[in-house]
């Protein structure tokens, strides 16, 4: 068998803590991966588990690995709900949520996350249609939804979905006027002062290029 | 037993499960005079409720029988049972102890002859058994109960049923005017051997014990398979009777867990491990164990036991957490739901009867050990550094299996002794 | 015996004198019984009954007390009479509650008590009140073999009750295995970082205490003796030998570390980048609490391995089959060395299964706070080149084979070997090391060197509820040469060696038994005259207590003697006896008991049962009601292995029709209390069909049984069984030639 | 009794004209007839929800919710502030307990927070209305204004994952918490506690991205409430209420199944049973009517 100087590099990072101390300084929560005991009561835990390919315990045992390609490019963590059944059960209290959101939200800073990953947009959007105005606008996010594959994929997508659509027309719980006119803050201005604000002083503590929000 | 004066020179054991024994005894058989003090009404403690050791698959009540042998013929061990110790003061050498007799309404007449549990008809849920069936309000604890001497439930005083009992007795034995004493003796040194109780496990909400009936806990499934049992030794489902031969063991219920007890419990692998022989003994070839895991902590020789069920092909062992149990509506089965760690399987299993292996909880709160006594952060009791003669064993210092338990109080019997030679010493 | 005075006293109590005819009873024993005395009381137990019988004793001068009532094991504190001899009949839990109330049943009933009346009163007066042996040893040091943490706490922890204590060390220096450390894991809160070992001050105490002495370079030569008077040859390096006397011995010689260069899978040895946990302490004294540099070249070190179970918990049969107990605690230690001294270091630890039991927990979640990463997996292979290691292993939670190959230090987590002597069983075996062991204790005992070894080389107890109980009394193991186990354990484990060795110093003095017949003052007691020098006792004697002299003849020595009788029941020429057990006090119980003939067709079953679980499952079996045949007549024995075949014989030729021998479980997991006593009986009585052939009866007669204390439910089915088996063959032909 | 006041965040879906406009309608009912007062808070803006989390980042999420906790504190001193939709309720609750923790976090949220003008000073509680419905009223104040007893309505207590975890409802279990069906008892209706499905979860906000997953754990959830032989089913979260009542016709598409269970607010059933009209309880703005509901909305009992 080869001698180590033959080895690649890759292998060479394998169980060294270089990955699992970045995820420590840029992931939210992210020093609590290291006292996972991989017991997977997470991995059982949650709803979408069937669905997923590397459950929360599998993910930290492949940062702890050295993994980051396969952890900051899996589409594991975008599958999160948020019921947190991970983080209740979770024997040693690890905010299992959190953290997920924290692998993704990172992931994305560094362009890694899952171009066609369908959560990760629908994240992006959300996160965008509320911090315009300071409050959702759901007609324009609903539809914005739908066309995000281009028009005609969006118009068909909302005929499968008329049914939903003209019954919560009918039950006044879908306003065409937001279209127009939708919710809003007043002080739109300082909400988008506030938030810049914060993503530099996030990017400043995380030492990492600010990111970009998208639209 | 002789009546004793208790002097400075006695030692006074709290407790007497297999720890409070063995330091009493250890004591005694030195030439020590001892008081031993138990709360409930017989001497035996936990180890009494076992059916089987690990891993010899002895039997826990003939190492019972010894000790029980080695206290009568003891003339230096006087036993209090439903006795408390409510206060302690003084120190090393020289120590004032309260302690609390509650009435057992029967007295030292009894001949344990039955005639009072033939007479009544009032039942309770049988604490010997973890209630899992009743007996009468006139009992006696158990087969291997000492003292051999009845017990008038309190539950009943007061009621006709309780009269029924003292027409019953032929030789005055019970005495429903007995009254709650309180008694104050000296000590030397106090050995604390309070020992364990099993976690409540309706607080591990996602298994549902409490919720659903074929969700058991380790011990309850101890008195399931012994002779002595609510049973009588058949292990069966407590939802319908039915024989249960596919049965899940889970392990760390309650244990290793900082939402429950953040200590290892150190005796439910091998219990478990146990439990599946219990299995094989039932039903032979029918019979089928899977045992959820995060470590198996079969340590050192105890390897060897380990190995042998490992062995066994109706034994299943699955390295995972057991996320949730759910129940099935139709068959009461519990269907167990998680993943298999060693490469991401996911599973629902359904069992016939689910087993929590229940971690050990110390029964040290609560009671009246002086402050300088600490606890750690586990509720177990941790050496005086002030030169305090109180010293635990057993259970009540760490989460021990018999054997560490007896070596334990082993060696605070002589811690104590030392106390009493000290002073006796410094008396002549 | 000038002054015997018997007394009879048959209770009328919990239902005896409506179920039987107590009258009679009491008739019986006067004129069969031959009673110089017989009352009958309604309560015997009460407070008068038992003055009646003080009384008796005080005023009537009654020497010898007979008790028909419950059983031995019931009301014990009121039929406590130190200054008389008792016997006890057991009409409640042996008659009454496991027979029918009916009138088809009263007939036999009462005749099983009449008998049981008929037994109390022939043993009563074959008994003798224990006197207890008049030279007993009255040392009281205690010589403690092995200078390490186990031996250093056994001694300071005696001398601190007040006991003298005599630490050999062959050695050159106190301190042991742990003076090798560099920290030791925690014993109490917070369990968060390694800790100072502790054996300097143990030394120092020790030091400072007048009552231990230390002879170091020194070994045991030989060892004789007994309780309270062990003499014991020391001879030291320079081959000076003199002789030291001891009331009682621990041994706390320890442990080797499995030897790593058996492990030839882990490159062992190829690199001195490789090491065991033992090579790392040595690692981590030389850097004194500065980071660790790799040994190779002194470079630094950037990432460490540590490889469990190494060598442990072995399926090939090349390696330890066991686990140590302490590794997967120490290799958390030995991390936290590294992570405390630079937290850059990466420190990865593979294990199967991580045991850190109790508080072990909070070690465990420290060293992952702290950084050091556990992967669960099992390594195939290490190699090594001239700088760095590469460790192939199969990470079983990512499921698939990995590769670390830039390891600076790789720690391999090997186990123990205890340092237990010559295994007496077979003393040419080779410990696990390959290495061929030299007696520890050198015993002058006719069974071997030295203490009898279980599974795996440990000297330990078999017992569960009594892990002190060796088999040669007065000598306790302490420490990991008893099984594996951690500095806490055996600090813990000394302690109670030492009250141990207190204990047997106190009962030598007294001439009581040890465990588990604690406190009797019987002794077995040798008519020499009569003695064939046949060796079975001394050969037989499960605690060595018996050696032999020149002219083959036994030497009891008393105070190793755990009175369980088995030197009674091996002696073919019934020389052996105890004052209040022997051949006599049983075969005349045999004798006393009523054989109809066969016209009656009343068949009479003798049954010998184990005293310790038996006797109390045939209790509990009454306690229970459960009914079984009026045909049996029950005799407690101490062991099975005191029955002597004169019994069987006795029985077979007084005409009884079948014998039921009911003992422990023997083999493995054996549980008789007197270790081999239950397996000796089986094996003699398998021998039994000669006799019965000569008597030409059949080999269903006499039949042995495995029976436990839970068996409550089992043994009256045994008894019925049996009684069909008796009914089948037919009755004993040799009634009435008795 | 003094009138109870705390700082309304009502949240994006249910203000007026939102997807859960009338969950708003209802709550004021409820409120009204508990002599509750209820003070927007002025100008609040998105807590950022669970969903939010890849373009905020976390200091972002917390500083959203800091300015209305700044907003409450400035406008409405002294009043906690009281969310109806278990979203906002969790982002808030989240964001104080980490700014209580940490001051490094304080100090930077202060510090984008000035950006706006604004300033927290970690003085406001923050509860979700069931807290303040079971902790300030407690079930007997609940009871008290009852009029028309729900008598006969079957209902299975859907509670969610939201306003049960991580932080739930004081003394309830993550498992099977009891509110909803202590409530619905204190109603006169009749409670289904043996329900399975009580803490499954909808799918959440993956609802929009992963609807075929989401339907799957729907399906569940109402075919359970079926199982019971439910009415209808109630809830304390408007995600859960949309995603459980609209998804049904989807589900019946797919898997060609006849659900048809209506999901209904708490705030519905209390409103209904204080006497509201169909339209102040809300029942207006269903997809699958409440017909229970609406049949006691619409009886008229004397007036007491």
């Amino acid at each position: 068998m080869g001698a180590p100087n033959e080895l690649n590099l890759a292998a060479l990072a394998k169980y060294s803590n270089d990955f699992l101390r970045e995820v420590e300084a840029n992931v939210e929560e992210g020093e609590w991966v290291k006292m996972c005991m991989q017991c997977g009561v997470c991995a059982g835990s949650c709803p979408f588990g069937p669905d997923w390919e590397h459950s929360p315990q599998k993910i930290f045992m492949m940062i702890r690995a050295g993994k980051r390609q396969e952890v900051l490019t899996s589409d594991s963590m975008w599958m999160c709900t948020s019921c947190y059944n991970c983080v209740v059960r979770c024997p040693r209290k690890l905010p299992i949520t959190q953290i997920m959101h924290g692998l993704a939200t990172y992931a994305h800073r560094l362009g890694l996350a899952p171009k066609m990953q369908p959560t990760y947009q629908w994240s992006l959007q959300f996160w965008d249609n509320c911090t315009r105005t300071g409050r959702v606008n759901e007609l324009k996010l609903t539809l914005g939804l739908y066309f995000k594959e281009g028009f005609v994929a969006g118009v068909k997508k909302a005929w499968a979905l008329r049914g939903i659509g003209f019954g919560l027309l009918r039950a006044k719980r879908l306003n065409p006027f937001e279209l127009i006119r939708g919710h809003e803050c007043k002080d739109k201005a300082g909400i988008h002062r506030m938030l810049k604000k914060a993503q530099e002083i996030e990017a400043r503590r995380l030492k990492i290029p600010q990111f970009k929000t998208e639209g | 037993m002789p009546e004793l004066v208790a002097t400075e020179q006695t030692i006074l054991v709290v407790g007497g499960g297999i720890s409070g024994m063995t330091a009493a005894l250890e004591a005694a058989e030195c030439g020590k005079q001892v008081i031993l003090v138990e709360s409930s009404a017989t001497l035996g403690g936990r180890t009494a409720l076992l059916y089987r050791y690990f891993p010899k698959l002895c039997h826990p009540t003939c190492g019972l029988e010894i000790n029980l042998r080695r206290i009568k013929a003891s003339r230096n061990i006087r036993v209090y049972t439903l006795a408390e110790v409510t206060r302690i003061d003084g120190r090393s050498g020289d120590y004032t102890v309260s302690l609390k007799l509650t009435p057992r309404y029967v007295n030292a007449s009894c001949t344990a002859c039955g005639d009072c549990a033939k007479a009544v008809a009032a039942t309770i849920p049988n604490p010997w058994n973890y209630g899992l069936d009743r007996i009468t309000a006139a009992y006696l604890p158990h087969a291997m109960a000492y003292p051999q001497r009845f017990v008038i439930d309190p539950s009943i005083i007061g009621t006709p049923e309780a009269d029924k009992a003292k027409a019953a007795c032929r030789y005055g034995a019970v005495d429903l005017e007995m009254k709650e004493e309180t008694l104050t003796l000296k000590a030397a040194a106090v050995i604390w051997a309070t020992g364990w109780k099993p976690y409540d496990a309706a607080k591990i909400q996602p298994y549902g014990y409490g919720r659903f009936k074929n969700v058991i806990t380790s011990v309850e499934f101890e008195r399931l398979a012994d002779p002595h049992g609510p049973t009588g030794g058949r292990i069966v489902r407590p939802s319908d009777g039915k024989e249960a031969k596919d049965v899940a063991f889970i392990q760390c219920a309650g244990s290793r867990d900082e939402n429950h007890l953040r200590h290892c419990s150190r005796i439910c692998c091998m219990a478990s491990l146990k439990q599946t022989r219990f299995m094989r003994e039932a039903f032979g070839e029918a019979a089928q164990s899977t045992i959820y895991y995060i470590d198996i902590r079969a340590i050192d020789r105890f390897e060897d036991f380990y190995k042998q069920v490992q062995a066994d092909p109706h034994v299943r062992f699955i390295k995972s957490k057991v996320a949730r149990i759910e129940e099935d509506r139709a068959s009461a089965d519990p269907v167990l739901h998680g993943v298999d760690t060693e490469g991401y399987l996911r599973y629902a299993n359904r069992h016939d009867l689910a087993v929590l292996a229940i971690g050990m909880e110390p029964s040290v709160r609560g009671s009246a050990i002086p402050a300088t006594l600490g606890e750690d952060s586990s509720g177990f009791l941790v050496p005086a550094l002030d030169g305090a003669a109180i010293f635990g064993a057993g259970c009540a210092t760490n989460a021990l299996d018999v054997n560490r338990a007896v070596q334990s109080s082993t060696a605070a019997a002589l811690r104590a002794i030392q106390v009493v030679n000290r002073s006796a010493r410094a008396e002549t | 015996m000038a002054d015997l005075k018997t007394a009879a006293y048959v209770c009328g109590g919990c239902g005896i004198a409506e179920r039987l005819d107590t009258g009679q009873l009491a008739l019986i024993a006067e004129r069969e019984g031959k009673m110089n005395l017989v009352r009958r009381h309604p309560f015997l137990c009460s407070a008068e009954g038992v003055a009646q019988i003080q009384g008796d004793i005080d005023a009537e001068g009654v020497t010898h007390v007979a008790i028909a009532a419950c059983s031995r094991r019931a009301k014990t504190e009121a039929f406590q009479f130190p200054a008389v001899a008792v016997s006890r009949a057991n009409l409640r839990e042996g008659v009454i509650w496991v027979r029918p109330a009916n009138d088809e049943a009263r007939e036999a009933t009462q005749e099983m008590a009449g008998d049981y009346v008929r037994m109390a009163c022939a043993e009563l007066k074959n008994m003798k009140l224990p006197s207890g042996h008049a030279e007993t040893g009255r040392n009281r040091r205690v010589l403690v073999v092995g200078g390490g943490v186990s031996g250093m706490t056994a001694a300071l922890e005696a001398a601190r009750a007040g006991y003298a204590a005599l630490i050999v060390e062959k050695g050159a220096a106190l301190g042991g295995w742990a003076s090798k450390l560099h920290r030791r894991t925690p014993f109490r809160e917070p369990f968060h970082d390694p800790v100072d070992t502790g054996v300097a001050g143990l030394i120092e105490a020790i030091e400072a205490e007048p009552r231990i002495k230390v002879h170091l370079n020194t070994t045991l030569t030989q060892t004789g003796g007994a309780p309270g008077r062990f003499s014991v040859r020391l001879t030291n390096a320079s081959g000076v030998s003199w002789v030291e006397d001891a009331g009682a011995i621990v041994q706390a010689t320890g442990f080797t570390p499995y030897d790593a260069s058996r492990l030839t899978e882990f490159s062992y040895g190829s690199s001195p980048n490789i090491v065991d946990q033992a090579g790392l302490e040595e690692l981590a004294r030389a850097a004194g609490g500065r980071a660790l540099r790799r040994p190779s070249d002194g470079g630094s070190v950037k990432k460490v391995v540590f490889v469990q179970c190494a060598g442990q918990r072995d399926d090939s049969g090349r390696h330890l089959p066991f686990c140590s107990g302490h590794c997967c605690g120490t290799s958390i230690k030995q991390a936290m060395y590294f992570k405390d001294a630079d937290p850059a270091v990466n420190t990865v630890v593979i294990y199967t299964d991580l045991r850190t039991p109790g508080s072990g927990e909070d070690f465990y979640r420290s060293a992952q706070a702290k950084g050091v990463t556990f992967t669960k997996g099992t390594v195939t292979g290490v190699e090594a080149n001239d700088r760095q290691c590469r460790v192939s292993f199969r990470d079983l939670i990512l499921a698939e084979d990995a590769v670390i190959a830039d390891a600076d230090i790789v720690v391999l987590a090997t186990g123990q070997v205890p340092n237990s002597g010559v295994d007496i069983e077979q003393p040419e075996r080779q410990d696990a090391n390959g290495v061929q062991p030299i007696s520890i204790l050198n015993l002058s005992y006719r069974q071997g060197k030295d203490l009898p070894q279980l599974r795996h080389g440990f000297s330990d107890s078999h017992f569960i509820c009594f892990p002190y109980e060796t088999r040669r009394t007065g000598i306790y193991t302490a420490g990991p040469v008893r099984r594996p186990m951690d500095i806490a354990q055996a600090t813990e484990d000394a302690t109670g060696a030492a009250l141990k060795a207190i204990q047997a110093i106190e009962n030598a003095q007294l001439g009581r038994a040890a465990h588990p017949r604690s406190g009797d003052l019987s002794y077995p007691i040798v008519r020499l005259e009569g003695c064939t020098q046949c060796k079975r006792c001394t050969v037989e004697c499960p605690f060595g207590a018996i050696d032999e002299d020149e002219r083959t003849y036994p030497v009891f020595n008393e105070s190793r003697c755990r009175r369980c009788g088995t030197c009674m029941g091996a002696c073919p020429v019934r020389v052996i006896s105890f004052e209040n057990y022997s051949v006599d006090t049983v075969g005349a119980q045999i004798k006393a008991v009523e054989i109809p003939d066969e016209s009656e067709a009343k068949p009479r079953i003798l049954v010998l049962a184990c005293e310790n679980d038996a006797y109390p499952a045939l209790d509990m079996a009454a306690m229970q009601r459960r009914d079984y045949s009026a045909f049996v007549r029950v005799i407690p024995v101490r062991c099975l292995g005191s029955v002597n075949a004169i019994w069987v014989t006795d029985a077979l030729n007084g005409g009884w029709d079948g014998i039921m021998l009911m003992g422990c479980k023997h083999g493995d997991d054996y549980q008789c209390h007197f270790v081999k006593g239950s397996e000796l009986a089986s094996v003699r009585m398998s021998k039994i069909d000669d006799t019965l052939k000569q008597l030409a009866l059949e080999s269903e007669r006499v039949a042995t049984y495995e029976v436990a204390i839970t068996d409550l439910a089992r043994v009256p089915q045994l008894i019925d069984d049996y009684i069909k088996v008796i009914e089948r063959i037919g009755l004993s032909p040799m009634k009435g030639f008795a | 009794m003094a009138k109870k006041e705390y700082a309304f965040y009502p949240g994006c879906s249910s203000q007026l004209r939102g997807s859960a406009s009338n969950y708003l309608t209802s709550v004021n009912s409820m409120c009204e007839a508990l002599d509750i007062k209820m003070t927007q808070i002025p100008d609040w803006n998105c807590c950022g929800a669970s969903i939010g989390y890849a373009g905020s980042g976390e200091l972002s999420r917390h500083v959203l919710n800091a300015r209305n906790f700044a907003l409450a504190e400035t406008h409405l001193p002294g009043q906690d502030v009281v969310a109806t939709c278990a979203a906002c309720w969790l982002g808030a609750r989240e964001t104080k307990e980490k700014l209580d923790a940490s001051s490094q976090l304080m100090a930077e949220t202060n510090e984008a927070l000035k950006e706006a003008g604004l300033r927290y000073q970690a003085k406001v509680g923050v509860r979700h209305m069931v807290e303040v419905l079971i902790e300030d009223i407690g079930y007997e104040g609940m009871a008290q204004p009852i009029v028309k007893p729900l008598e006969g309505v079957r209902i299975a207590g859907y509670v969610g994952c939201q306003t049960n975890r991580p932080f739930g409802i004081a003394g309830e279990s993550f498992e099977n918490p009891m509110y909803l069906d202590k409530l619905v008892e204190t109603l006169g209706a009749e409670p289904l506690v043996k329900y399975e499905q009580k803490v499954t979860c909808c799918g959440g906000a993956l609802a929009f991205s992963e609807p075929e997953k989401s339907q799957k754990q729907i399906k569940d959830i109402v075919e359970s409430a079926y199982d019971h032989k439910a009415d209808l089913i109630v809830t304390p979260c408007p995600l859960c209420q949309a995603n459980v009542e609209i998804y049904q016709s989807e589900i019946n598409k797919r898997h060609g199944t006849k659900l048809d269970m209506p999901v209904a607010y708490y705030s519905q059933l209390m409103a209904v049973a204080y006497g509201a009209t169909p339209k102040a309880a809300g029942l207006d703005g269903h997809v699958i009517q409440p017909k229970k509901l609406q049949d006691i909305a619409v009886k008229v009992v004397p007036k007491k």
